[in-house]
């Protein structure tokens, strides 16, 4: 089969064999690590260079279009953020907190599994809409919000129960309740515009945009040729983070694990089938199916410890971190590549044909 | 010289809590705080290998007696469920109490 | 909210140090501790300076006053003549003493 | 294993003054010494967010009682006016007095 | 006006704007900042680039010629210093300490306005002198020693004062006093010397002539290439530390303020007309004015806190960092380029002629 | 003579002089540093520069042929330990602890030693095996366990006589002793195997052998052509810290300051002798004498600390970073490259002949 080939070379590249090798050290109990300023400096360096990257093609290619696959890809986002509190608590019988917490985890986006997708569109020589990195940019808070949004909703109407039950002489606890998950919100909001990660990808969008191919030559050496080199080097340090945890993953539970492996594949595919059919490019469509595919390991902790404190962290960092992550990098990427060329030969217009007569 | 008692109050805890802390000294109008990053392990568990955000912090704050009671309750009260933390006080003796 | 009378261990050693420490206190039974990088002067000469393992490092341990004696006992005995390390307890106050 | 009352003195002052400390423990006699970076918020401001001239430093220094005196005169008579600085003194328990 | 449009394309550098992109960052109070080892390695770096640079420079063009540029320099920084001192003091009613500090600021020199400038030029296609780096590092100390110099002058003679009038009983005070005075200033004397900056500077300027292009190779890509990236991600933590204080700009007053832009302007323009008039190339005028407009934020901290302790940083970092380093690489640059290529192609013969016609 | 020549050009490359820069600052007592994020990051990315490259040789040319050198390095650092010891406690007079834990620092290898013979070599156009980066490896611990065993052995031997000498009344002190040793050994064996730099390297040498050149292509700039100037920053901070230990050398005394140069050099000419023997190329030859020529300074501390606490760590740091390192990289290597070109001019079968010839 042609994915199996495509995973093989696709493990065989030093971005997937330093993360290999990570876990190892990690797991021999190796004192290697990456010092911290270089591993908090790197992700800003890799996003910034995405963020370049994603403006200059803009200024080349405009951005009209991309405001459909923007739309789509939030109300995907939002979909699946819904679809997976459905499963982790009807299914998983999660509690409430974790059930959202993991659920917004799975519908956010993981900026470095993007990096790697890049990277991996650059050795197979396939490019990739520029427009994508701003959609990364505008994906990070959608999920993270809606889940805090419904799990402070969840919480005011069990107060207001609580209330009720009591004969109703105090609602000032029950407004103190609701004011309290306003303030919250606002705060979460404030807290995901503002964080690292989208400013300094929307900020290098912009800068990319304004100065383009030309102003970008200078800095082409910095924020383009060592692109991959740094993120070799990062993975060395994901791996050995992911390798830590891998004795969590007993703790994290069947349930969990499978739903690590199976939710981004789902997620990625319609992804890509529904790029195919919005006309995106081969590297766009996988793109896009990644970003649906991928969890949040790095914004999530920061956000979600903050607006759910209730939830427990361990979950959601352990099963996006230890399992989707290399699960999206290794195998995941190379299948969404293989579907995305298939469908693509076949042209996007007879798609829906073609999978539903695949599938039947 | 003479040095007047004050009360150090020392939180050790995970690193996102900092902010609840230092929002809670903030409401008893303490604006005075020292803070660092460190390691540690205890029941949550080993802290500080992998993601900053998973470092501890130390805040240390010095405070007249009549403040700490209610500055510690609000804190167990608030944190102590969700949040890895320590929490101690201890006596230290200060020139400029003014300053606190 | 009651304050329980626990003692606090403090112990600034050179960095290659700190697992010999961890392990009494293991060994000991004591899981908690906290532990940060520090520079300093002493008899072994000034410290931090130059590569990673000369610098010293803070343990800091809370625990109830029965074992401090042993711990403190182990420590002097096993790394007092061959490592650069300096000890001292002092009195705390804590809040759940079933932590230590 | 009997611990002797000595006095921990603790400076943390903003990173340009540790100097002006050290040449003070220096004057008196006083070589040990452990310093690390630390950031704050006090009466003058937040510290520790920019270039690292504007960090704090925390100084701790274990002495007898002897000299504690002279040297907290000594730092509040040339620091207090043109640094942020704050200091306190605390008891801790040691084995070695010969140490300090 | 021509140096309108130079001061649009300067603005559209990825170095210009990621510096406003750092501020803007700052004033949404984003968590983003560059890891702290990562910041203090940048200026070393840029300086042993600048340095090395500089070095291969003089090797191929000799330097003999740097002397009287170097001294011309010299003199313009002290005159400049004392001139800030009387500005502060009689106008600007400061206080003593607080007048020599800025005094000594402005008439100090920028390690990173110098690169900035660099990297101007490098996109302007123009080349500078190479020994500039040399009179950077030897302009470094100058103003500081002479504000020190004077500052301590003033305590003791107002020490002296006191005494006298207390009828001179004891004079062991007033000689403890100008004791003080004397290891303050050898101190203040080696630490300015000693500092990191004019070490690396002045060791890699050695070093550059010492190995010339030859031996430069093998590091050229680190300390060549690199560079102009490496600015850009100094000037992101440069701009959230300017950012960070634009809210102490309204305690600096409107004087400083005024001050923190006239005066580099002032500074800034005899520099490019005196260095004209030393035949400089145009490269070269436009660094030999950048040097004298330039304030000092990095070292200045580190030297007045021990030596003038009672002056106010707030001052003088704010307004060197805050106020007028953003208007030099932004708004003087570009000018100054603008002025220097006018006199230039007028013939630096016919210079001050030039001027005075022009003024007058 | 030509070596004097090659010393001067070598002393004349921007490694050594910013490391004699580095050793300069410290003794005018400088603030200038390297910030230890970055000094702790260079050994991991010089090493994973260095396995890259050593693997991706590796697959070009084979393995097989490096199983001899291996074993004969590996006893030849067996053999070179022990007589360290030998020497160092019978004339040095050395107490026990001090002669294992200075006989393994001077058999064993350093990493930044192997990195300026490899920048060294790329200066004079010269090549070398790939698999000597595998024999850096492997003959990282060697020389520690045997000196540790050793150790080890003569303290449980030390107790015994004790003991027998108070009547055997009580052996279970003894199987005590002899269960530490034990105990200590294996983890030393573990620390030392599962220590950063080995891991590191052999990790990479795994890794290069399996992406060959052209999986190398798309990090070539960062862990290739960046690797020169990456040496350039270590070696200023390398420098620095020589610099400050200086003082120290004073306490080290004459008989280990004359072993610190002696030694090293006659177990590196024997290297080239052997490695020219083994049919080695002259790059190669050259890099195998460096190998037992260096001395271990970065991972000795942290596994002799442990191992051999009661040693004085001021006396093997100081003297293979203070005297060791400086003398091999500015001295001894173009010393083994004059020999080797000698050697290998002559070629390879009448070597012994050759040399019996020239020393008798
Ligand atoms: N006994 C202890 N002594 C000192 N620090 C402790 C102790 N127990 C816990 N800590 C610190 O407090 C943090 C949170 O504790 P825990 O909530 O028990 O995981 C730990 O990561 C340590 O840094
Ligand atoms: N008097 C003291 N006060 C505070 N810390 C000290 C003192 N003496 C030593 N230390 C710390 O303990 C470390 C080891 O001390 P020493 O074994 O005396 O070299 C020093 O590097 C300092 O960090
Ligand atoms: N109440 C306090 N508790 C603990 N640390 C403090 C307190 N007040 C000030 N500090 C520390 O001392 C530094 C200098 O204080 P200040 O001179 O008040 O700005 C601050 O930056 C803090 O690190
Ligand atoms: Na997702
Ligand atoms: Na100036
Ligand atoms: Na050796």
């Amino acid at each position: 089969m042609d994915f199996l080939q495509l995973i093989q070379s696709n493990l065989l590249t030093p971005i997937i064999l330093f993360f290999l090798f990570g876990i190892i050290a990690a797991r021999i109990k190796s004192d290697l690590k990456i010092p911290e300023a270089i591993s908090e400096f790197l992700p800003i360096y890799l996003l910034a260079a995405i963020g370049l990257h994603g403006g200059i093609e803009m200024r080349n290619t405009g951005f009209e279009n991309m405001v459909i696959p923007m739309f789509v890809a939030i109300a995907l986002s939002l979909l699946f953020t819904l679809n997976h509190y459905q499963i982790l608590r009807r299914l998983g019988k999660f509690n409430l907190f974790d059930s959202y917490a993991l659920a917004s985890t799975y519908g956010a986006v993981g900026a470095v599994t993007f990096s790697v997708g890049l990277s991996f569109l650059k050795n197979q020589g396939v490019s990739s809409e520029g427009y994508l990195a701003a959609i990364l940019a505008i994906l990070e808070p959608v999920s993270f919000i809606l889940a805090i949004f419904l799990t402070n909703m969840a919480v005011s109407k069990q107060i207001r129960a609580k209330k009720q039950s009591f004969t109703n002489d105090d609602t000032s606890d029950l407004d103190m309740g609701i004011q309290e998950t306003k303030t919250k919100l606002s705060q979460v909001l404030h807290e995901s515009v503002t964080g690292k990660a989208i400013v300094i990808l929307l900020g290098s969008i912009i800068i990319g945009y304004i100065i383009g191919e030309e102003g970008f030559s200078s800095i082409k050496i910095v924020f383009d040729e060592m692109f991959t080199g740094a993120i070799v080097i990062f993975m060395i340090e994901m791996g050995i983070i992911a390798g830590q945890r891998l004795d969590d993953i007993k703790k994290v539970g069947i349930f969990l694990t499978a739903f690590a492996i199976i939710m981004p594949t789902f997620n990625g595919i319609i992804g890509v089938l529904v790029a195919t059919g919005l006309g995106l490019s081969l590297g766009g469509t996988v793109m896009f199916g990644l970003l649906l595919a991928s969890a949040s390991f790095i914004a999530a902790p920061a956000v979600l410890r903050h607006a759910i404190p209730q939830a427990k962290p361990s979950l959601y960092i352990t099963s996006a971190l230890g399992i989707t992550f290399p699960y999206n990098i290794i195998v995941l990427l190379p299948i969404m590549f293989a579907v995305a060329s298939l469908v693509h030969t076949e042209g996007s217009i007879d798609l829906f044909n073609y999978i539903t007569k695949d599938w039947s | 010289m003479k040095l007047y008692n004050v009360k150090l109050l020392t939180v050790t805890c995970e690193i996102l809590a900092q902010k609840n802390i230092i929002e809670i000294l903030n409401k008893h109008e303490i604006t005075g705080y020292t803070t660092y990053e460190v390691d540690g392990n205890g029941e949550r568990g080993l802290r500080g290998q992998g993601f900053k955000n998973e470092k501890n912090v130390k805040v240390e704050v010095i405070m007249r007696e009549e403040k700490l009671q209610n500055v510690v309750e609000e804190i167990s009260r608030t944190l102590f469920a969700n949040f890895a933390l320590v929490l101690y006080v201890s006596d230290v003796g200060v020139l400029r109490t003014e300053k606190f």
